[in-house]
C-alpha cells in the first residue's frame, strides 16, 4: 500500500504545480500548458493504480485521457491563435470586451 | 506468442561481472550502454567524414578523400580534432539555454532509440514489451531539439528551418507509425525480440532455399512506404527541404559551429542509423540472416539503409516545400491508413 | 429490449448513432463542396438529423426500451455505456434543443462562412452530451464530456473576427480546460481508491476505501466540480455570463440548455448510481454527504444567479445569470436526495429532469429570439428592445411567453415543472430548499418582466428598423413558444416518465 | 524492470557522450572573439528586424492535423496489437475489425475535410483570401 | 364538457382577433365575444345544480379528469358551476361583449392586439369562475394578470407604465403569499386529501382533518394559512390599506379596461375570498370577524372620503369601487344567508354598475378629452343621453330602489344586522350604511359640477351626443342593471342555496 500512497503524493504534487501555474500565468498558452500537467498528474493516477489493482482499466483510460488533452490543446489553440488576432496577445486579462 | 527472451546486453555484462540485482542491473546497462553507444560513434564516424563524401563523390564520378590511409580512411581521425578544436562562435541575442541545450538533445534522442534495437549477437541493451513504441518515442524526441535550435538561434533561416523540419517530422511521422502498426497486426506485440523472432519462421521454400517470413516479404507494400516516411523523418532527399541550402542556408544548424555543429551533425547521422535499424528490426528480420554472426547482418542493412539515403541524397531531386507536404498528408497518409485496414482485412480474412 | 425486439443490442444506442451520423454527413457535404452557401441543404440535414435521433429516442421510451418493464436498462460496450430511460429522456432534450438550434442558424448564419462545419460542430456537441446521458462508467463520461465540451468551445469562438465572440471562447475554454483537469484527476482519485471506473462497481468498490477515504472524498468533490462547471454552478458558473453573452445566440441558447441538462444527467447518474448517498456518508470523516453539498450549492447558485441577473443591463447577459439561476432549481434535484428517500428520491431528481425539458424549450427559444435581435441589429440592451413588439408582435409574443415561462408564472410550462420541482422537494423534506427557490423565483419575474416591459410598453426608439424577417428564426422561436405553452396541458406524461425513468436509478 | 534501468543507463551515456565531447572541445577550441563573427549569418547580408517573424499559418494547421492524427495512432496500437491473438481465441472478425474501420472511416472523414478545405494546402490564392475577408468586413 | 367548449372557443376567438387585421379587429372581436355570451347563458338557462359545490353540493356541467400526477396530490382538471359562480359567468362574458364594443372609438392603434387580449383575459376569467381544482384555478387566475399587464401597460395613459408595473408587482406577491398559504393548508392535511380538488379539500377541513404541519399546531396553521390568503385575496379586491395600486390601475388604464378591472377583475379576489377563507375555514374567519369586519368598514368609509376628495371622474369611481368593495366583504363575514349571498350578489350588481360608470365616464372623456371635474360643467346639454344614463347609473350606485346596487346593499345590510359572529357588528354596519352617505355626496358633487348647470368647456373639442356605439353598451348596461334590481331572484334564488350549506357549516341557523 505504501508505493501507492508515494504515488499519490507525487500526482498531487504535479497537480498543485499545474494548479499553480494556472494561477500564477496570464499567458494563455502557459495556462494550456498548466492544464496538461494537471491532466499528467491525473494520468499518473491512472497508470499506477492500474498496477496495483491488477485491471487495465486505468492504463486504458490514460490513454483516452491523453488522446482528449491533445484534442484539447488542438482546441485552445486555435482559440488562442484567434485570441491572437483579435486582442494582439496572448494574455488572457487583456480580452476583457465584456465586464468580467 | 510467448518468445524466449534473449539476454540483453546488461544481463550479460553483470553475469560476466558476476554482479547482481540493483547494482548488477545499473553497472551492466551503463556498460551495455556505452559499448552501442560507441558502436554508434563508430559508425558515425565512419559514416559523416568519409563514405558520405565517397559516396557523393562516387555519383558525381570524382575521387573523393583518397590521402591518408586505406581509401583515405583515416581521414576520421583529423577530422575529428579538425571539427573539436574549431571555435566556438556564439552569435548575437541566441536564446541560451536553449541554443546550448539542442546540440545535446538531437544525439541523445537518437541514442536513446537505439536502446531497444536487438542488433543480433546478444547485442541488445533492453528489450521491453513496448520497445517498438519507445523507438519511434524516443526519435521523435528529435524534434524538440530542431525547434529550440531554430529558434534559439535569432535567424529568419533557422526559424524556418526548424519550422519545416517538425512539419517534416509530423507530416510523415503518421505514416511511418501506422505502417509500423501494419506490421504489429502480424507479430501482436512491440517488443522487439519478438518481431525479430516472428520474422524467423519460414516463409515458404524455394528449391530447397527457405525464404522467411521477414516482413518486406511479406507486406512489400508496408516496407515501401515505411522507407520512404523514413526517408522523409531523417530528412533526406528527396525530403530534405529542413536544410534546403539553396533556400535557407542550412536551415536549424546555421548558427552553429564547433563542437555544436558535430554535435548536431551527428545527431543526424545516428537518426539515419537508427531509421535503419527500425526498418530492419521491422521489415528484414533484424539481425537475422544467413552464414555470417548476427551483428553483421545488422550493420550490413544499416549500412545498406544509409548508402539508399546517399543515393537518394545525389539521385533524388529536392520537392517544394508545398509539395513535399502534400505527399505526406495526402499520398502517405491515405496508403498507410489504406495498408492498414487492408492488412487487418487479410489477416482476418485468413485467420 | 429495443422495440425491435430482433434488432442487435447496439441499436439501443440508435439516438446516439444516428446523431454521430449526421455530424459526418455534414461534414462530408462540406467536403464535396467547401465553399458552398447552400445554407438550407446544411440546416435541414441537421435539423432532420437531430429529429429523427429525438424521434427514435421517443419511440424507444414510448416503447419501453431499457426500462423495467421490458427487462431493465440494456448495458453496451462492457456497461461503458447505459441505455434506460433516464438517458432517452435527456436524449429527447438534447435533440429538440438541437434541431431548434439547427432550424435557426439557418438565418443567423446566412453571411457566415464554414457553416457546414458549425452544424457538424453542434450535432457533435448533440452526439457528446447524448453519450453523456448514457454514460455508465467514469470513463465514458469523461470522453463524451469532452465530446460535448470540445466543439462547443469552438461554436462559441465561432464568430472569430468578433472580439466578443473570441473572448467568449477563450474564457469558456480556459474554464472548461480547468475543470476538464480537475475532473480527471477526480476521476484518478476515485479510481485508486475503488479500482473501477464502471459505476455500480464503484459503488461496490466503496466500502473497502478503509484509509484512503479522504482521498475518496477529494475525488467526488473534484467530480462534483467538474459538474458544476458543466451546469454552470457555483463554483465553476464565472465563464457563463461570458460565454453566453460573447457567443453566438443560438449557442449560447444550446449550451444553456441541452449542455447544461447534459451536465445535470451525468451528474444524477454517477451521484446516484457511484456515490449512493447512503454509502458514501457512512464512510466516516472523509465521506461527503453530497447531498448537504448540493443543497449549498443550490441555493448559493440560485441566489447569485438571479441577483445578478436583476442588476443587468444587457439582455443577453441577464439570461446568462438567469441560466445559473436555473442551475440552482435544477439541483434541487441532486440535493433533495436522502438516504431513506425512497420513493421521494425518484419523484425530486423525475422533476429536475422534467424542468430540465421544459426549460429546454422555454430558454433555447429566449436565446434565439435574442439571435433574431441581432440579426435585425438591434442593440443589447433593455432599452435597445424598447418597442420591438410594434414592429414584430409574433416574435414578442413568444418571447413574453418564454420571459413569463422562466420567471414560473402560468399559464406557462415553467409553472408545471418549478411547481413539480418545489413540491418534490417539500415531499423530500426540504421545504426550505423550495421556499428559497420560491423567493427567487418571485424574484426573477422582476427582471423578466424587464424585457416584457421594454418589448411592449415602451416607446420604441425612433430608429428602430426591423429589415428581414428570418424563416428559421421565426420558425424556430414559435417552435419553442409552443412548446412551452403546450407542456403546460402536456405536462402529465413528461413528468410521469421523468419520475418512473428516475425512480429506476435508485 | 532491469530493462528500463538498461533504458536508462543509455540516457544517462547519451547526455554524457555530448558533454565529454563539449568538454574535450571546450580545452581544445581557441575564442577569439570579435564583432564581425557573432553577427546572424543571413547569406551574408545585413541582418534586418527581429528573427521571430511571422510564418505561414499552414505550420499551425499542420500541426494541429498532426496532434489528432497521432494521438489517434496511440489508440490504433493496442487494437494491432491484440488483433491477431483475439481472431485466434475466437472473436469474430466483425467484433474485432468493425470497431475499428468505424475509427478509421471518421478519421478518413475529418482527413479529407481538412483536405478539401485547405488545411494541408500549403498557398492559398491570395485573390481568394482577399475576398473572402472583404465579404466578411462588409 | 360546455364549459371546456366555452373556454377554448374564448381563446380561439382570442386567437383569431390576434391575426385579424387592426382595422377589422373590433368587429370581428365584438362578434366572436357574442358566442361566449351566448354559451353562457345556455348554461344559465341549462344551469340545474344545487347547494355548493364545495360542500358536498353539485355542480353544474362537471368534469373530472386526472391533470397531472405529481406525488400524493394529483391535479385535477375539476371545472363546474354552482349558484356563486353562475352569475359571475354571465356577468363576465356580457360584460366583456360590452366593454369590447365601447372599446372602438377609445383605441385607435395595435387594435387586433387589445381585442385579441380582452378575449384572452376573458377566456381566464372564466377559467377562474369554474375552476374547482386548486391548480386549474391557479393558472387561470395568475393568468387573467398576464393580458391586464399588457392592456394597461400598452394602451393606457400617460404613467401607464408605472401603473403596470405597480398592478403586476403587487398582484403577484400577492398570489405568492396566497398560494403558500395555501399550500400549508394542504400539507397540514397531509394524508386525508389525494388531490387538490377544491371539494375534497374543504370537506376533508369541515371533516377536521387538518393536522399541523412545520411546527404549527392545526389552529395556527389554519389561521396562518387564512390570513396568507386573506392577503392574497385582499390584495385583489382590493381592501382599504391594499388598495394603492387600484387608483393608479384605474386612471391609467383605457375605458373598457377599467371595466373589465372593476367589473370583474375585482370580483376575482371577493370570489376567492368566498371559496376559500370563508368556506373552507369558516372557524377560523369567525375568529377573525373583528379585524375583518374593521377592514370592511374602513374600506368603505376611507374609500368613499377619498373619492369625495378626487378632482377626476375615473379616480372618483375608482375609489367608490374600494367602498363598494368593503360591502362586499362586511356581507360575507356576516356570516347570513342575506350577507354572504347579498355580498355575492353585489359581485354582480358592483360589476354592471361600475362597469357603467366606467363607460360613462370613457364616453365623456372621448367626447371632451378631459376627466376632470373642473374642466366642465353642463356636459349634459350637449349629450343628453350619456348624462341620463350615467346619473341613472350613479343613482344606482347610491342605492336607488329598484335597481341592482339597492337590492345587493339591503340584502347586505339585513344580513350584516342579523349577523351573530360578534356583537359589535350592527355598529359596523351602522358605520358601513353611514359610508352610502358620502357615496351620495361625492356622486351627486361631481354630476352636479359636471353635468348641470351652463354648460361651460375650455378644450377645443366640439361636445356633441356620443356615436350610437358608445352609447349603446351603457343603455344594455342599464337595463340589466334595472332588471337585476327588479327581480332579484333571477340570480338570488340561485346564490342563496349556493351559500346556504356555507352557513350550516358557520353554524347560522
Amino acid at each position: 500500500m505504501v508505493p501507492g500512497q508515494y504515488y499519490l503524493v507525487l500526482s498531487a504534487a504535479v497537480f498543485c504545480i499545474g494548479i499553480f501555474g494556472l494561477l500564477t500565468r496570464k499567458n494563455a498558452l502557459l495556462f494550456l500548458m498548466s492544464v496538461e500537467l494537471m491532466l499528467n498528474a491525473a494520468n499518473i493516477n491512472l497508470v499506477a493504480f492500474s498496477y496495483y489493482w491488477g485491471n487495465v482499466t486505468g492504463q486504458t483510460f490514460g490513454l483516452f485521457t491523453m488522446a482528449l488533452a491533445a484534442a484539447e490543446v488542438a482546441v485552445g489553440i486555435g482559440i488562442i491563435l484567434v485570441l491572437y488576432r483579435n486582442f494582439d496577445g496572448v494574455d488572457v486579462t487583456k480580452a476583457t470586451t465584456m465586464r468580467w | 506468442m510467448s518468445a524466449t527472451l534473449q539476454t540483453t546486453l546488461p544481463d550479460t555484462i553483470s553475469g560476466l561481472l558476476g554482479l547482481e540485482g540493483i547494482l548488477g542491473d545499473v553497472v551492466g546497462g551503463l556498460v551495455g550502454a556505452f559499448i552501442i553507444a560507441n558502436i554508434m560513434l563508430i559508425t558515425t564516424a565512419i559514416a559523416g567524414p568519409w563514405a558520405k563524401r565517397k559516396i557523393t563523390a562516387a555519383f558525381g564520378d570524382r575521387i573523393a578523400v583518397n590521402r591518408i590511409g586505406p581509401f583515405g580512411l583515416l581521414v576520421i581521425i583529423p577530422d575529428a580534432v579538425r571539427l573539436m578544436s574549431k571555435e566556438l562562435i556564439v552569435p548575437e541575442g541566441v536564446d541560451r539555454p536553449a541554443w546550448d541545450l539542442a546540440p545535446m538533445v538531437i544525439p541523445f534522442s537518437a541514442l536513446l532509440g537505439f536502446a531497444v534495437i536487438p542488433m543480433g549477437s546478444g547485442i541488445q541493451l533492453a528489450d521491453p514489451e513496448t520497445g517498438l513504441a519507445f523507438a519511434f518515442a524516443a526519435a521523435s524526441i528529435a524534434s524538440l531539439g530542431l525547434v529550440m535550435s531554430g529558434y534559439a538561434s535569432n535567424n529568419k533561416f533557422s526559424l524556418i528551418g526548424a519550422l519545416r523540419a517538425v512539419a517534416a517530422n509530423i507530416a510523415y511521422e503518421i505514416p511511418l507509425v501506422i505502417t509500423a502498426a501494419s506490421v504489429v497486426i502480424f507479430t501482436g506485440s512491440l517488443r522487439m525480440s519478438e518481431i525479430v523472432a516472428v520474422q524467423a519462421e519460414p516463409l515458404l521454400t524455394i528449391a530447397g532455399v527457405s525464404i522467411p517470413t521477414w516482413f518486406a516479404f511479406v507486406n512489400p507494400f508496408a516496407f515501401v512506404l515505411f522507407i520512404i516516411a523514413n526517408l522523409a523523418e531523417v530528412g533526406r532527399n528527396p525530403f530534405d527541404i529542413p536544410e534546403a541550402p539553396t533556400e535557407i542556408v542550412a536551415g536549424y544548424q546555421t548558427e552553429y559551429s564547433s563542437i555544436y555543429f558535430v554535435l548536431i551533425y551527428l545527431g543526424e547521422f545516428i537518426h539515419i542509423f537508427l531509421g535503419g535499424a527500425i526498418a530492419a528490426t521491422l521489415f528484414l528480420g533484424g539481425p537475422a540472416g544467413p552464414f555470417l554472426p548476427g551483428f553483421v547482418w545488422f550493420v550490413i542493412k544499416i549500412w545498406a539503409f544509409f548508402l539508399f539515403t546517399q543515393w537518394a541524397r545525389s539521385a533524388v531531386p529536392r520537392l517544394r516545400v508545398d509539395q513535399f507536404l502534400e505527399v505526406g498528408w495526402k499520398g502517405m497518409l491515405v496508403l498507410s491508413f489504406a495498408n492498414l485496414v487492408l492488412t487487418a482485412i487479410i489477416v482476418g480474412v485468413i485467420a | 429490449m429495443t422495440p425491435l425486439q430482433t434488432a442487435p443490442v447496439w441499436t439501443a444506442a440508435a439516438p446516439a448513432i444516428i446523431l454521430a451520423v449526421t455530424a459526418l454527413l455534414l461534414l462530408t457535404i462540406d467536403t464535396i463542396d467547401p465553399d458552398t452557401t447552400n445554407n438550407g441543404l446544411l440546416a435541414s440535414t441537421a435539423t432532420l438529423g437531430s429529429l429523427a435521433a429525438g424521434g427514435v429516442a421517443a419511440w424507444f421510451l414510448m416503447a419501453g426500451t431499457g426500462m423495467e418493464s421490458t427487462g431493465g436498462a440494456i448495458s453496451l460496450y462492457g456497461d461503458a455505456l447505459i441505455v434506460d430511460g433516464m438517458s432517452l429522456f435527456f436524449t429527447l432534450i438534447f435533440t429538440s434543443v438541437a434541431a431548434m438550434v439547427s432550424v435557426a442558424s439557418y438565418d443567423y448564419l446566412a453571411d457566415e462562412q464554414y457553416q457546414g462545419e458549425f452544424y457538424s460542430l453542434v450535432l457533435l456537441a448533440a452526439t457528446g452530451m447524448t453519450l453523456m446521458a448514457m454514460s455508465n462508467s467514469l470513463a465514458t463520461v469523461f470522453v463524451s464530456l469532452e465530446l460535448a465540451s470540445l466543439p462547443s468551445y469552438a461554436l462559441v469562438a465561432f464568430l472569430k473576427k468578433n472580439r466578443g465572440s473570441v473572448e467568449a471562447g477563450l474564457k469558456y475554454f480556459l474554464i472548461g480546460a480547468l475543470s476538464s483537469a480537475v475532473f480527471a484527476f477526480g476521476i484518478s482519485l476515485v479510481y485508486a481508491v475503488t479500482g473501477s471506473l464502471v459505476l455500480p462497481d464503484i459503488a461496490a468498490g466503496l466500502s473497502g476505501a478503509d484509509e484512503l477515504v479522504g482521498v475518496l472524498g477529494l475525488g467526488v468533490l473534484m467530480i462534483a466540480g467538474g459538474f458544476a462547471f458543466k451546469t454552470a454552478s457555483v463554483p465553476f458558473h464565472f465563464w457563463a455570463p461570458e460565454a453566453y453573452e460573447g457567443a453566438p445566440a443560438p449557442i449560447s441558447a444550446f449550451l444553456s440548455s441541452a449542455s447544461k441538462a447534459a451536465g445535470f444527467a451525468v451528474a444524477f447518474r454517477v451521484f446516484t448510481v457511484a456515490f449512493p448517498l447512503g454509502t458514501i456518508s457512512s464512510l466516516g470523516p472523509g465521506g461527503i454527504d453530497w447531498s448537504l453539498l448540493f443543497a449549498i450549492l443550490a441555493v448559493v447558485t440560485m441566489t447569485l444567479g438571479n441577483f445578478a441577473a436583476a442588476t443587468q443591463q444587457n439582455v443577453k447577459r441577464m439570461l446568462a445569470y438567469s441560466s445559473i439561476g436555473h442551475a440552482g432549481y435544477a439541483l434541487i434535484g441532486l440535493a433533495a436526495i436522502t438516504v431513506d428517500g425512497g420513493a421521494a428520491n425518484g419523484n425530486v431528481l423525475g422533476a429536475s429532469m422534467a424542468h430540465l425539458l421544459v426549460y429546454g424549450f422555454m430558454n433555447t427559444g429566449a436565446f434565439l429570439f435574442i439571435a433574431m435581435v441581432e440579426k435585425w441589429g438591434i442593440g443589447r440592451t433593455f432599452e435597445d428592445y424598447n418597442g420591438i413588439a410594434s414592429k414584430a408582435p409574433i416574435a414578442a409574443t413568444a418571447m413574453t411567453v418564454f420571459m413569463f415561462s422562466l420567471a414560473g408564472l402560468p399559464p406557462f410550462g415553467g409553472f408545471v415543472s418549478k411547481y413539480a420541482l418545489f413540491y418534490s422537494a417539500i415531499e423530500s423534506g426540504f421545504w426550505w430548499l423550495a421556499a428559497v427557490g420560491a423567493m427567487n423565483s418571485a424574484l426573477s419575474l422582476f427582471y423578466y418582466s424587464r424585457v416584457v416591459k421594454a418589448m411592449w410598453i415602451e416607446e420604441p426608439a425612433k430608429s428602430l428598423e426591423i429589415g428581414s424577417q428570418p424563416v428559421g428564426l421565426y420558425g424556430a422561436v414559435v417552435f419553442a413558444a409552443v412548446g412551452t405553452v403546450l407542456l403546460l396541458p402536456g405536462f402529465q406524461p413528461v413528468i410521469e416518465t421523468a419520475q418512473t425513468v428516475a425512480a429506476a436509478l435508485f | 524492470m532491469s530493462e528500463w534501468i538498461a533504458i536508462g543507463a543509455m540516457g544517462v551515456v547519451a547526455v554524457g557522450l555530448p558533454l565529454v565531447m563539449m568538454a574535450m572541445s571546450a580545452m581544445l577550441r581557441p575564442s577569439v572573439p570579435e564583432q564581425g563573427k557573432s553577427a546572424t549569418y543571413e547569406s551574408g547580408e545585413v541582418p534586418t528586424g527581429t528573427a521571430r517573424v511571422q510564418f505561414n499559418i499552414q505550420y499551425y494547421m499542420v500541426a494541429l492535423l498532426f496532434v489528432v492524427f497521432d494521438i489517434e495512432t496511440v489508440l490504433i496500437f493496442p487494437w494491432t496489437v491484440i488483433y491477431r491473438s483475439a481472431l485466434e481465441q475466437g472473436a469474430s472478425l466483425a467484433t474485432i475489425l468493425t470497431p475499428m474501420l468505424v475509427f478509421i472511416g471518421v478519421l478518413v472523414v475529418g482527413l479529407v475535410w481538412a483536405w478539401r478545405n485547405g488545411a494541408v494546402k500549403w498557398v492559398k490564392s491570395p485573390q481568394a483570401s482577399r475576398r473572402k475577408t472583404e465579404r466578411k468586413d462588409a | 364538457m360546455i364549459i371546456e367548449a366555452l373556454i377554448a372557443v374564448t381563446f380561439l376567438a382570442a386567437l383569431v382577433t390576434f391575426v385579424v387585421p387592426d382595422r377589422y379587429a373590433g368587429k370581428a372581436a365584438f362578434a366572436l365575444s357574442l358566442v361566449p355570451v351566448l354559451g353562457s347563458l345556455y348554461m344559465w338557462q341549462q344551469y340545474d345544480a344545487s347547494g355548493n359545490a364545495l360542500l358536498g353540493g353539485s355542480a353544474a356541467f362537471e368534469t373530472d379528469i386526472v391533470w397531472l400526477q405529481l406525488g400524493q396530490y394529483d391535479l385535477h382538471w375539476l371545472v363546474g358551476v354552482d349558484g356563486i359562480s353562475m352569475p359571475l359567468i354571465v356577468l363576465t362574458t356580457i360584460l366583456t361583449t360590452l366593454a369590447i364594443v365601447s372599446a372602438w372609438t377609445p383605441i385607435t392603434e395595435r387594435q387586433s392586439q387589445f381585442f385579441g387580449l380582452m378575449l384572452f383575459m376573458e377566456a381566464n376569467l372564466l377559467g377562474v369562475f369554474t375552476a374547482l381544482d386548486f391548480f386549474v384555478w391557479f393558472v387561470f387566475w395568475e393568468a387573467v394578470l398576464v393580458p391586464m399587464y399588457f392592456l394597461i401597460g400598452v394602451w393606457g395613459g400617460p404613467r401607464r407604465k408605472y401603473a403596470a408595473i405597480k398592478f403586476f408587482v403587487y398582484t403577484n406577491i400577492a398570489s405568492l403569499v396566497m398560494f403558500i398559504g395555501f399550500i400549508s393548508l394542504v400539507f397540514g392535511l397531509g394524508d386525508s386529501i389525494s388531490s387538490l380538488r377544491l371539494p375534497e379539500i374543504a370537506q376533508a377541513l369541515q371533516a377536521g382533518q387538518l393536522g399541523g404541519f412545520a411546527g404549527l399546531s392545526a389552529g395556527a396553521l389554519a389561521s396562518v394559512a387564512f390570513i396568507a390568503m386573506f392577503f392574497g385575496f385582499a390584495v385583489k379586491v382590493p381592501v382599504a390599506p391594499l388598495h394603492t395600486w387600484l387608483p393608479d390601475a384605474h386612471v391609467e388604464a383605457p375605458t373598457p379596461v377599467s371595466v373589465m378591472l372593476a367589473g370583474v377583475l375585482l370580483k376575482m379576489g371577493t370570489y376567492a375570498l368566498l371559496r376559500f377563507n370563508f368556506t373552507m375555514l369558516p372557524e377560523t374567519a369567525r375568529s377573525f370577524a373583528l379585524p375583518i369586519a374593521l377592514l370592511a368598514v374602513a374600506s368603505v368609509i376611507y374609500g368613499a372620503l377619498l373619492a369625495l376628495a378626487q378632482q377626476d371622474l375615473k379616480r372618483i369611481v375608482a375609489y367608490s369601487s374600494v367602498s363598494s368593495m368593503g360591502y362586499v366583504i362586511l356581507g360575507l363575514i356576516a356570516y347570513t344567508t342575506y350577507g354572504v349571498g347579498g355580498a355575492t350578489f353585489q359581485m354582480v350588481a358592483h360589476g354592471l354598475i361600475s362597469g357603467l360608470m366606467f363607460m360613462a365616464v370613457g364616453v365623456i372623456y372621448n367626447t371632451t378629452h378631459t376627466r376632470m371635474v373642473t374642466d366642465m360643467s353642463g356636459v349634459a346639454d350637449r349629450m343628453p343621453v350619456t348624462a341620463g344614463i350615467f346619473v341613472a347609473g350613479a343613482f344606482g350606485y347610491m342605492g336607488l330602489p329598484l335597481m341592482a346596487g339597492f337590492a345587493a346593499e339591503f340584502f347586505i345590510f339585513k344580513g350584516a344586522f342579523e349577523s351573530t359572529v360578534m356583537e359589535a357588528m350592527p355598529l359596523f354596519t351602522g358605520a358601513a350604511m353611514f359610508g352610502i352617505v358620502i357615496v351620495a355626496g361625492y356622486l351627486l358633487f361631481a354630476m352636479q359640477r359636471t353635468l348641470f348647470g351652463p354648460f361651460e368647456f375650455d378644450g377645443d373639442y366640439e361636445i356633441t351626443e356620443a356615436p350610437f356605439h358608445d352609447v349603446a353598451p351603457l343603455a344594455v348596461l342599464l337595463l340589466l342593471t334595472i332588471v337585476l334590481g327588479v327581480s332579484p331572484d333571477i340570480f338570488f334564488t340561485m346564490i342563496q342555496d349556493a351559500v346556504n350549506p356555507i352557513l350550516e357549516l358557520g353554524g347560522a341557523f
